[in-house]
């Protein structure tokens, strides 16, 4: 039988190791997986390179991580924030390594690793400082940039409901970059508001097949 | 002259988006476009973090923390939206089935550069988030400015000197002093705010300008 | 206001010019639609260039459109089925041109089109007859092959219920090519089953926005 | 010796199938499979054409045309099954999602190559479906055949004369004669059928096999 359902954030992360790769849904606080976030602090493990659209918000969930000096370096595109303050700090410090990709380039290079392609080739800030150094084409009239794939070891992932397969539906704009990242993972670990009985989710609209969700936590 | 305020500014650049568009309007100055889209005009607002059919400001004690724009605002939906994850967002905006976007910017060159996501400082935290996406991707790029700096310097350049956003990108800018198309052939002149010759606005932007045959 | 419903299938399909790109959605007779194709057939263009699945059965859909000889070219991944005698007699009479795809690498190259990606890199089909030709590259321990997307001129595809907006939702496996499709062509024309009031489908379920389809009509 | 019919032969595959595996059954003999996996274990059909949790064979007359598997075929839904689209079906198949596929094949060389969509005839309408990108995706290539070819040859080869699907992919065989594992050090036969021999199998397919310390 499938039971991907843990019995608690503690366990769904405990065997996260220091040096891990770690996508974090959310965009802002919206579908951020404050829960598991929690539990990573209170599990120590450091040295963590954490993929996310933002660096944190004030003082909970990605913040707290940063705050707690676990995260060694930082892929996404938009750090700076009014509140954003743990990062702004570490950053400023030279105590945290940044990778600024645009918005579109970070979803597509998580899509890709989820999805198998090798790499792709993207208009997006072709002849901009983000793409220095970065192999270029023109393809038709336009001239692209050379993008690969971003893998993880782990994805935390926030979504609303799931059965005891994984498969998962989200909440509104809190969607966002989970089913990417919970495809992208070796390993995906998912909060939810509400565990439903098997066949209870309508297959024509679930968004995250189980496939792609190895392990399912209730938060209360 | 009478500059525009910009809520002004906001309402010259909705006139101009037709009944149907299907718009993403950038964080900051461009979100105010919403407000003063006209009336009679169906018009789809796209929010790069995954929702087609955003819709009006919540009535405060209404807000949802799960339903947001891509400046994290609270928002809310009009019939006929629809939620996608992000790298579907990404692939309506690159795959250019945006109508418009509307984005804010330091600078916009002669040849339709744009500068809007670093100013290159040093010590500055560098954030590009979607603005390079929406850049190559939607049909028409508008932008929305003032047209001098605090110090009294064109905003539309030469050449950029702040970081690129995009090269080449830029289709129209809209700025509290006039309405500039951006073409093969150089900068068109579309209209001056009242009082305002175009002499004056080729003197206070530097860079040589086209008068259209429509502009004031 | 928004409304691309259109009156009927031969409305819908009256501007197609001899030599259009047409994509077909569909996997088999699942998600075929069949009265656009028949509109087609009744319009007259000729010298069409057909990217589907497969290369048509029996003798309704495709495979009338085949018999009609108003095909070209046709880009599919499973031409050969006990059924296909149409494409049988005029592919060994040499008068239709295939490109053979591998159906992952042809659904990709329809996503890749719609998503606005200039190329990517698949392991699929490296060291075959199918990647003769083919630029190739070594990504990590994988070798892959360069593919590009495929455009077209319309989408036919058949889906369930639509608003006048364009939102579809699909029936069961006969999603298939359709989302992918809508996407990746310059005019979309839809044929459902129903069509609903604005703000009847569930946002959360839609599966194919309606930024992406041009015309709707309701087939009875 | 006792060869295994098509069905011992599914169920032999099946066999080796364990709890919670997602699997994709390619069209033909290896849907077969579907029918003889043991019971109590939860096992996920994946097909192609966008369904994860295929089901049974529909009753007559409950057949639903919009609901059909990779070889066209009607089938059911199990619980818990779910629907996608073209792309990201085959996203899960080369993103390395699938535990197992089970395919057909003409021939497997020594190294794994896999040839099974082409014969090579000058007149053959080509086709390929799905083949290539499940041979590079699952991480586990399984592949179900029988041992000789009519003409009594063997469909285990130095060396593929038929266009391959893919290239070193296949992880392990299953005969009408013997399960064989592809290592990198060669062919190691895991069993044979009830009366065939190590060395009589060897004889029939010619090119050099291990012997597993398991091996009847």
């Amino acid at each position: 039988m499938i039971d991907k359902l843990v019995a608690s954030p503690q366990a769904a992360v405990a065997d996260i190791p220091d040096g891990a790769t770690i996508m974090l849904s959310g965009f802002g606080n919206a579908g951020m997986p404050v829960a598991l976030i929690d539990a990573l602090i209170a599990q120590g493990a450091r040295e963590l390179t954490i993929i996310n659209n933002n660096a944190g918000n004030g003082d909970t969930g990605l913040a707290a991580l940063m705050k707690a000096k676990r995260v060694r370096k930082i892929t996404c595109s938009f750090p700076r924030q009014p509140d954003s303050w743990h990062f702004d700090a570490l950053y400023r410090a030279g105590e945290i390594e940044l990778e600024l990709v645009p918005q579109g380039t970070l979803a597509e290079r998580i899509r890709a690793a989820g999805a198998g392609i090798g790499a792709f080739y993207t208009p997006t800030a072709y002849g901009t400082k983000l793409a220095e150094g970065k192999e270029t084409r023109r393809i038709g009239d336009r001239d692209h940039v050379l993008e690969h794939p971003i893998h993880a070891d782990y994805a935390l992932v926030k979504a609303d409901r799931a059965d005891r397969w994984g498969n998962l539906v989200y909440r509104k704009t809190a969607r966002n970059f989970g089913p990417i990242m919970a495809a992208a993972a070796k390993c995906t670990v998912v909060q939810v508001r509400e565990t439903v009985e098997l066949g209870a989710l309508d297959p024509e609209a679930i968004v995250t097949p189980g496939i792609f969700v190895q392990r399912v936590v209730r938060v209360h | 002259m009478k500059k525009l305020d910009r809520n002004q500014l906001a309402a010259r650049v909705a006139r101009d988006i037709p009944d149907g568009s299907i718009v993403n309007l950038g964080v900051g100055l461009p979100t105010l476009v919403a407000n003063h889209l006209p009336a009679g005009r169906e018009i789809v607002i796209h929010s790069e973090n995954g929702v087609l059919g955003v819709g009006p400001r919540p009535a405060p004690g209404e807000e949802d923390e799960d339903l947001i724009n891509a400046g994290k605002e609270p928002v809310t939906l009009i019939k006929g939206a629809s939620f996608f994850h992000h790298a579907d967002s990404f692939g309506m905006i690159r795959g250019r089935h945006l109508d418009f976007c509307v984005l804010g910017a330091f600078q916009v060159s002669v040849v339709g550069d744009l500068a809007n996501w670093n100013t290159g400082a040093p010590d500055a935290i560098p954030a590009v988030g979607g603005a390079m996406d929406l850049a190559v991707g939607a049909k028409q790029v508008l932008v929305m400015m003032e047209h001098l700096t605090k110090a009294g310097e064109s905003k539309i350049v030469e050449r950029c000197t702040y970081p690129l956003t995009g090269a080449r990108c830029v289709n129209r800018v809209y700025t509290d002093l006039a309405v500039i198309d951006v073409k093969p052939d150089g900068l068109h002149v579309v209209e001056t705010v009242d009082g305002l010759s175009f002499e004056e606005l080729q003197r206070l932007t530097g860079v040589p300008l086209k008068r259209l045959a429509t502009a004031a």
